[in-house]
């Protein structure tokens, strides 16, 4: 019989799926693996982690890789000095800040015999995984899901950040708080922008003389001209005096690039949500003279301060040489919980794991503060900060200029003046 | 330990769902329909689905909540998980609609191509699929930019996870099967070389007396009905959904598992399928512990399969498995 | 059983362009009829009209056979086609992924066995047989059996001719027009084709019409001859008399 | 807001030329549909972008005349490499036009991620983020608008103009000025006449890849002193827009193609201010307006020529 090009195709293809199947086994039936301890070995856990190196949040998820090496250096070294004869692994793998891949992902973990996964970054991929998440048990922990929906109780999906329903509050708090009274809303019509702005329009409105226009743009273009320039006919109608823009960083940059040409959007003021905070494009000479002019503020989950989100920072820039962006503490917290829950529950198993995650949140207190859970899986308690761009010598920089304690924001430095 | 089983039965149902992509449009290129806008039917399909197995067991059971809601999400998981009869009724509900619908949009699109060539159609519908995605992404009973979460799964009343997923394993490969026939049956018959016909020069099939047009619409029409049912077969396998999953890289995805095993062979068609899946899926167990970060892998993996195109094209233009013999099979 | 083709007063325009300008000829049954004219003159548009390809902007076509006239001004080329007219073209096309039998029988009326419904149930066995069989014995009649399982891209420009015009035949056309059917064929292969053209002619009764560019090498025994010039008609008449026309002969040689 | 609809409406209608009218001449020659028009503008951005951190962090400052003409160069270069690799072999082949265009899509995947590549390896090494680069600014640029009294005008008002001109009168004199630019115009009105009459068209072919795709690309370098975020995406993001242009001007008629440009320009710009001013649309509804004038030029005005479609009537019965 001559090799037809069928059996051929079928040769490739029992190559393509056996190889990997036979590495794996090889691995991980070896001493080292998750399977029975071994006397004078270290027993080994591995942490699934899916994280968008690729995709729309990609330009995150290169730094967020180097927090999780920290994270995990940190944690192996603590655990030591604690006398576990354990180690942790990570098992990464690129998601491109899609749903489809995040779901794969968690299911290739499911069948690598991996019960914590942490991320995926985006609230629609971990709608995606949740459904496989539960029947399955195996423990989401996503560090930067904020949608107020994920809310659930019972589930196996766990944040170690505090839903967008609280920072909208502290961003009207800030915006009310610097004399905003009409504001337009301009915000991504994605998950995470509509709903911020739902909860910022919900808070906002609850003061006194005030009024809000809400503006939704497409997100994932490449350019924004158009929309500045709808913004800006709106602000005139209205007569707006604050734009609160919930955005990413990408996008941030282009819109306020383009505002900074308009000089209706350069006479009111501008309040930022977290999502561009940390985004080197902001810090061009045109953005940072806008922000000067327009007193521009933004909020983000931090807990001003905080000595350990101190310690952490620098850390990450000796080690890696970057500076943390938004949500890297929250992974870091991430990567420390699922550890100490590993070794409280003290069995591999997604349940068991669970129930000890609960419990090591209580008493865990880390660069993201204290990450207690509330009853939906969510952190129960989060704080925000304010930041701003500052003219330094180097040029533009963010800082965290102040913080939002309840119905006021304490500023520690002035940043414009 | 590896969960081979799991493993092959994930990997399975991803291939299935594909190739019922693949195959319908190993049919369209072979009537010199180069439908650049394989995913405007998959989503449309998605969402009929979606829209059906949220909207009414909802509606059914007497509830106001919301489908966007955290109560009626809890709730539809209850439903599904409590409720056998409605559960699967719904999903054959859906299964059925998701194809008319389709179906339907296809027969419409028809009328403003009917007259340009591949290079326009495959430019609109590739625009049509994106403009859809628009479409979901403005529209509020759609859930916007949220999707759909807790579309119910079939099988969620089984106790065991394990026994639903094989289940629904089943049957998206019942339904791959019915795809194979459809398309095997049509493209070795007169109809096919008729078809052919039209691929290769189109008015050629007019002088020989078919209306090309009509039939392009009604090919168009039985293809993106059975894409359609994909659709909602990743819906429900799924369980929520939403637009930014209904890119144009899903389409060009699909094209290069045809590409790469043949351009008018159905063999071929499925083993570019089945290669290019479970590559993508077994590189995951691979890639991890490879150790370097410094080029992504999908970026590598995306380099390679346009490079396979392009060499297919080039080298071996019919492909890993050619279509052998004539048409006339007797 | 041939056709009368009627064309009336017939205007084709592109953009300020007059293609044709109020043509009008009359093609009577079974005669194997010439169309000539230089370059540009709208031979293959007054084609391109009859058979659907443009809709007039003035004019009618019609078509008389068996005590029925129609008018097909407007109808599109498949409808025109299935009232057995028949078209080659200057460059032949054939389906180039298929073979000459495969080609010939795209042409074949399947009637409902071409839809999906019979696809699924494969109800066209048998008339696909009847094609098959019909395909082959018209091949064979004319000595091309040999030629059945070969693709276009083998055949010489003669063989690609006669296809071409054969393919009519499963299709019962009654009336064919030939694109210059002599361009680029070898003598020989010409003189194969000539008798075919004339076959046909006698044993169907079919009528022909036959465009040809250069004057001289004008279809051997043709009936009549229509001269067109820049989109109208010169002159008509017997083969010997529209040629010698000094009209047809100041538009050939002289400005 | 009329003044700054007034002047996106001109910038864009611009940018939409400057790669329109190359596409169109392109097509002409190569028959080409092609995809790869998308990463020529990413690549003359992308040049920019490699550029403008190199000679700022080596230098200090940055001039357009040098970035255009390295992205000129570059992009040029990977045309006629792509011509030679891909589309002259399949030419070779006689496939059919589905073909070409399926081969240039592979050929943008293969291109797109190369760049993401590039764009990484270069942001690790300089340990900065070059997949999101912020807006370029020229010093040459500067220095001329303030010698012309314009101090504190944008430089995308000032850029844009220069290179839509330059391009424009490059292409003009290219075409009529010099003998293998007449060539070029051969070889679009028919290949076969033109190598009858001896011109070689393989060669004329290679030029056209390099001088279209060249000229493209400073789309790309126009694009970096407008935009405030400068991504891998640029050019994928620009396709639907430029190919509807391309397509109403039925890959054939420059002028149509330069009104086709000025419409859907002017249509995005005007037309999603107003919807959303007075009807309350979202601005998304952006490429939805784009895929209408699409549609209507589809069923109104189908560029049947050139699209390779079929003269078949929906309507029944004789007609006039």
């Amino acid at each position: 019989m001559r090799l037809t090009p069928a059996s051929l195709a079928f040769l490739l293809i029992g190559l393509v799926v056996g190889l990997p199947l036979g590495y794996v086994f090889s691995t991980t039936t070896s001493p080292q693996s998750t399977g029975a301890p071994q006397a004078g070995q270290a027993r080994e856990y591995q942490v699934g982690f899916t994280l968008p190196l690729s995709g729309e949040l990609s330009s995150i998820g290169k730094i967020w890789e180097k927090v999780v090496y920290l994270a995990l250096d940190d944690l192996n070294n603590e655990v030591k000095a604690y006398g576990f004869n354990v180690t942790f692994k990570p098992v990464i793998l690129d998601d491109g800040t899609q749903d489809d891949k995040a779901l794969a992902n968690v299911q290739s973990f499911a069948q690598m015999g991996i019960k914590v996964v942490i991320g995926p970054a985006a609230s629609s991929q971990v709608k995606a995984v949740k459904s496989f998440a539960d029947a399955n048990h195996i423990v989401i922990i996503s560090p930067s899901s904020t949608a107020p929906t994920l809310a659930i109780p019972n589930d196996f999906i766990f944040r170690t950040v505090g839903s967008d329903a609280k920072q909208a509050k502290a961003l009207a708090t800030l915006a009310y708080t610097q004399g905003a009274r009409t504001v337009v809303v301009f915000h991504r019509n994605d998950e995470y922008g509509n709903a911020f702005a739902d909860f910022f329009t919900r808070y906002f409105s609850q003061f006194n003389n005030t009024k809000v226009y809400d503006l939704p743009y497409q997100a994932g273009l490449s350019d924004y001209t158009s929309e500045v320039n709808a913004l800006a006919s709106k602000v005139q109608s209205t007569g707006a005096d604050s734009v609160v823009l919930i955005a990413f960083d990408t996008d941030a940059a282009n819109i306020l690039a383009h505002a900074a040409g308009n000089s209706v959007l350069s006479s009111v003021r501008w309040f930022l949500s977290e999502g561009p905070h940390g985004a080197q494009e902001l810090l061009s000479p045109t953005i940072g003279q806008f922000a000067q002019k327009t007193r521009l503020l933004g909020t983000r989950p931090l807990f001003v301060h905080n000595p350990l989100y101190d310690e952490f920072a620098k850390k990450l820039k000796e080690k890696y040489g970057v500076e943390p962006t938004v949500f890297c503490d929250t992974l870091y917290d991430a990567v420390q919980l699922a550890g100490w829950a590993i070794l409280r529950a003290g069995k591999y198993d997604g349940d068991a794991i669970r129930a000890a995650l609960v419990e090591v949140a209580k008493h865990y207190y880390g660069p993201s503060g204290w990450t207690m859970f509330d009853e939906n899986g969510d952190k129960a308690f989060q704080d925000y900060g304010v930041w701003a761009i500052v003219k330094t010598d180097q040029g533009y920089q963010f800082m965290d200029v102040g913080m939002v304690q309840g119905d006021s924001v304490i500023f520690t430095t002035t940043p414009y003046r | 330990m590896i969960d081979v089983l799991g493993f092959l039965i994930t990997l399975t149902t991803y291939i299935g769902i594909y190739l019922v992509l693949s195959l319908t449009l190993t049919l369209e290129v072979s009537s010199g329909i180069t439908n650049f806008g394989k995913v405007a039917f998959y989503g449309l399909g998605a969402y009929t689905g979606a829209l059906i197995g949220t909207y009414l067991p909802l509606a059914i059971t007497g509830s106001r909540a919301s489908p966007f809601d955290v109560n009626g999400i809890q709730l539809l998981y209850t439903i599904s998980k409590s409720n056998p009869v409605l559960d699967l009724s719904v999903f054959l509900l859906s299964l059925a609609a998701g194809f008319a619908v389709s179906a339907l949009f296809g027969l419409l699109l028809t009328y403003p191509i009917h007259r340009v060539g591949s290079a326009l159609v495959g430019f609109t519908l590739l625009s049509t699929g994106e403009v859809l995605r628009l479409f979901y992404l403005n529209t509020e009973p759609l859930g916007e930019s949220k999707g759909f979460m807790g579309i119910p799964n079939p099988f969620a009343w089984l106790p065991q996870a394990r026994g639903a997923e094989a289940l629904y394993l089943i049957i998206v490969w019942c339904f791959v099967g019915l795809t194979y026939f459809i398309v095997s049956r049509i493209m070795n018959s007169p109809l096919g070389r008729i078809l052919k016909g039209m691929r290769d020069d189109e008015l050629v099939a007019l002088y020989a007396g078919w209306p090309t047009p009509l039939i392009k619409s009604k090919v168009l029409a039985l293809t993106s009905g059975l894409t359609g049912v994909a659709g909602v077969l990743w819906a429900y396998y799924f369980t929520s959904i939403n637009p930014n999953m209904f890119t144009p890289s899903l389409t060009f995805n699909i094209w290069a598992m045809v590409i790469l095993g043949g351009i008018d062979s159905i063999v071929g068609g499925v083993l570019g399928t089945v290669l290019l899946a479970s590559v993508d899926y077994a590189a995951r167990f691979v890639i991890p512990f490879i150790g370097t970060t410094l080029v992504t892998p999908d970026y590598l993996r995306w380099i390679i399969v346009g490079l396979v195109m392009l060499v297919v094209l080039l080298k071996k233009p019919e492909g890993l498995a050619p279509r052998r013999g004539g048409v006339s099979k007797l | 059983m041939g056709v009368k083709l009627i064309v009336e007063k017939v205007t084709k325009r592109f953009g300020g362009v007059v293609a044709l300008n109020r043509v009008s000829i009359n093609v009577p049954s079974s005669l194997v009829v010439g169309l000539i004219g230089p370059n540009g003159s709208g031979k293959t548009t007054l084609f391109n009209v009859v058979t659907g390809y443009y809709t007039p902007d003035e004019g009618r076509v019609l078509i008389e056979g068996s005590g029925r006239v129609v008018d097909i001004t407007g109808w599109n080329p498949n409808r025109i086609s299935r009232l057995g007219v028949a078209r080659t073209f200057q460059i032949p096309r054939l389906i180039p992924s298929l073979t000459v039998l495969e080609n010939m029988l795209l042409f074949y009326d399947y009637g409902s066995c071409a839809s999906i419904t019979c696809s699924l149930r494969r109800k066209w066995v048998d008339v696909e047989e009847a094609a098959v069989a019909r395909a082959m014995s018209i091949l064979r009649e004319f000595g091309l059996e040999s030629i059945a399982h070969k693709r276009p891209a083998e055949l010489s420009a003669g063989h690609l001719k006669l296809v071409e015009t054969l393919r009519g035949l499963m299709s019962d056309a009654k009336l064919f027009m030939l694109d210059e059917p002599f361009a680029g064929v070898e003598s020989w292969m010409a003189r194969k084709l000539t008798d075919t053209i004339r076959k046909i002619n006698r044993e169907k009764g079919s009528t022909f019409v036959v465009i040809e560019h250069r004057i001289t090498e004008l279809l051997e025994g043709v009936d009549y001859v229509y001269v067109l010039h820049n989109g109208s008609l010169l002159a008509e008449g017997k083969p010997d008399e529209a040629v010698s026309d000094e009209r047809v002969i100041k538009a050939y040689l002289g400005k | 807001m009329i003044t700054q609809d007034l002047i996106s409406f001109f910038l864009f209608s611009l940018l939409y030329l400057t790669v329109t009218i190359p596409l169109v001449l392109a097509y002409r020659v190569t028959k080409v549909i092609n995809f790869t028009v998308a990463n020529y503008i990413t690549y003359g951005a992308y040049t920019a972008v490699l550029l403008d951190y190199y000679m700022r962090s080596s230098f200090g400052h940055n001039s357009l005349l040098l970035t255009v003409l390295s992205s000129f160069a570059v992009t040029g270069l990977i045309a006629v490499l792509s011509n030679l690799a891909v589309f002259k072999p399949l030419a070779e082949m006689r496939v059919k036009g589905d073909v070409l265009m399926i081969a240039s899509m592979g050929l943008w995947i293969v291109l797109k991620y190369v760049l993401y590549i590039v764009s990484d390896i270069a942001s690790s090494a300089w340990r900065t983020n070059l997949v999101s680069y912020s807006q370029i600014h020229y010093d040459d640029i500067s220095l001329l608008t303030v010698r012309a009294g314009l101090v504190g005008v944008q430089q995308s008002l000032v850029v844009f103009p220069l290179l839509a001109l330059a391009s424009m009168l490059i292409l003009y004199l290219v075409l009529n000025a010099t003998r293998v630019g007449r060539a070029v115009l051969a070889v679009a009105d028919n290949s076969v006449l033109a190598s009858l009459s001896g011109i070689a068209v393989g060669r004329v072919v290679s030029l056209t890849w390099f001088l279209t795709a060249g000229l493209t690309s400073l789309a790309g370098v126009m694009w970096t002193t407008y935009s405030g975020a400068i991504t891998p995406e640029v050019g994928d993001s620009l396709i639907l827009q430029v190919f509807t242009i391309a397509f109403i001007g039925g890959l054939s008629s420059l002028t149509r193609t330069a009104a086709g440009a000025l419409l859907i320009s002017g249509v995005e710009n005007f037309g999603t201010d107003l919807l959303s001013t007075y009807l309350g649309l979202p601005t998304s509804i952006k490429p939805m307006l784009t895929f209408t004038v699409l549609l209507a030029t589809l069923i109104v005005s189908p560029p049947l020529g050139v699209a390779g479609g079929v003269p078949y009537r929906f309507t029944r019965g004789a007609r006039r």
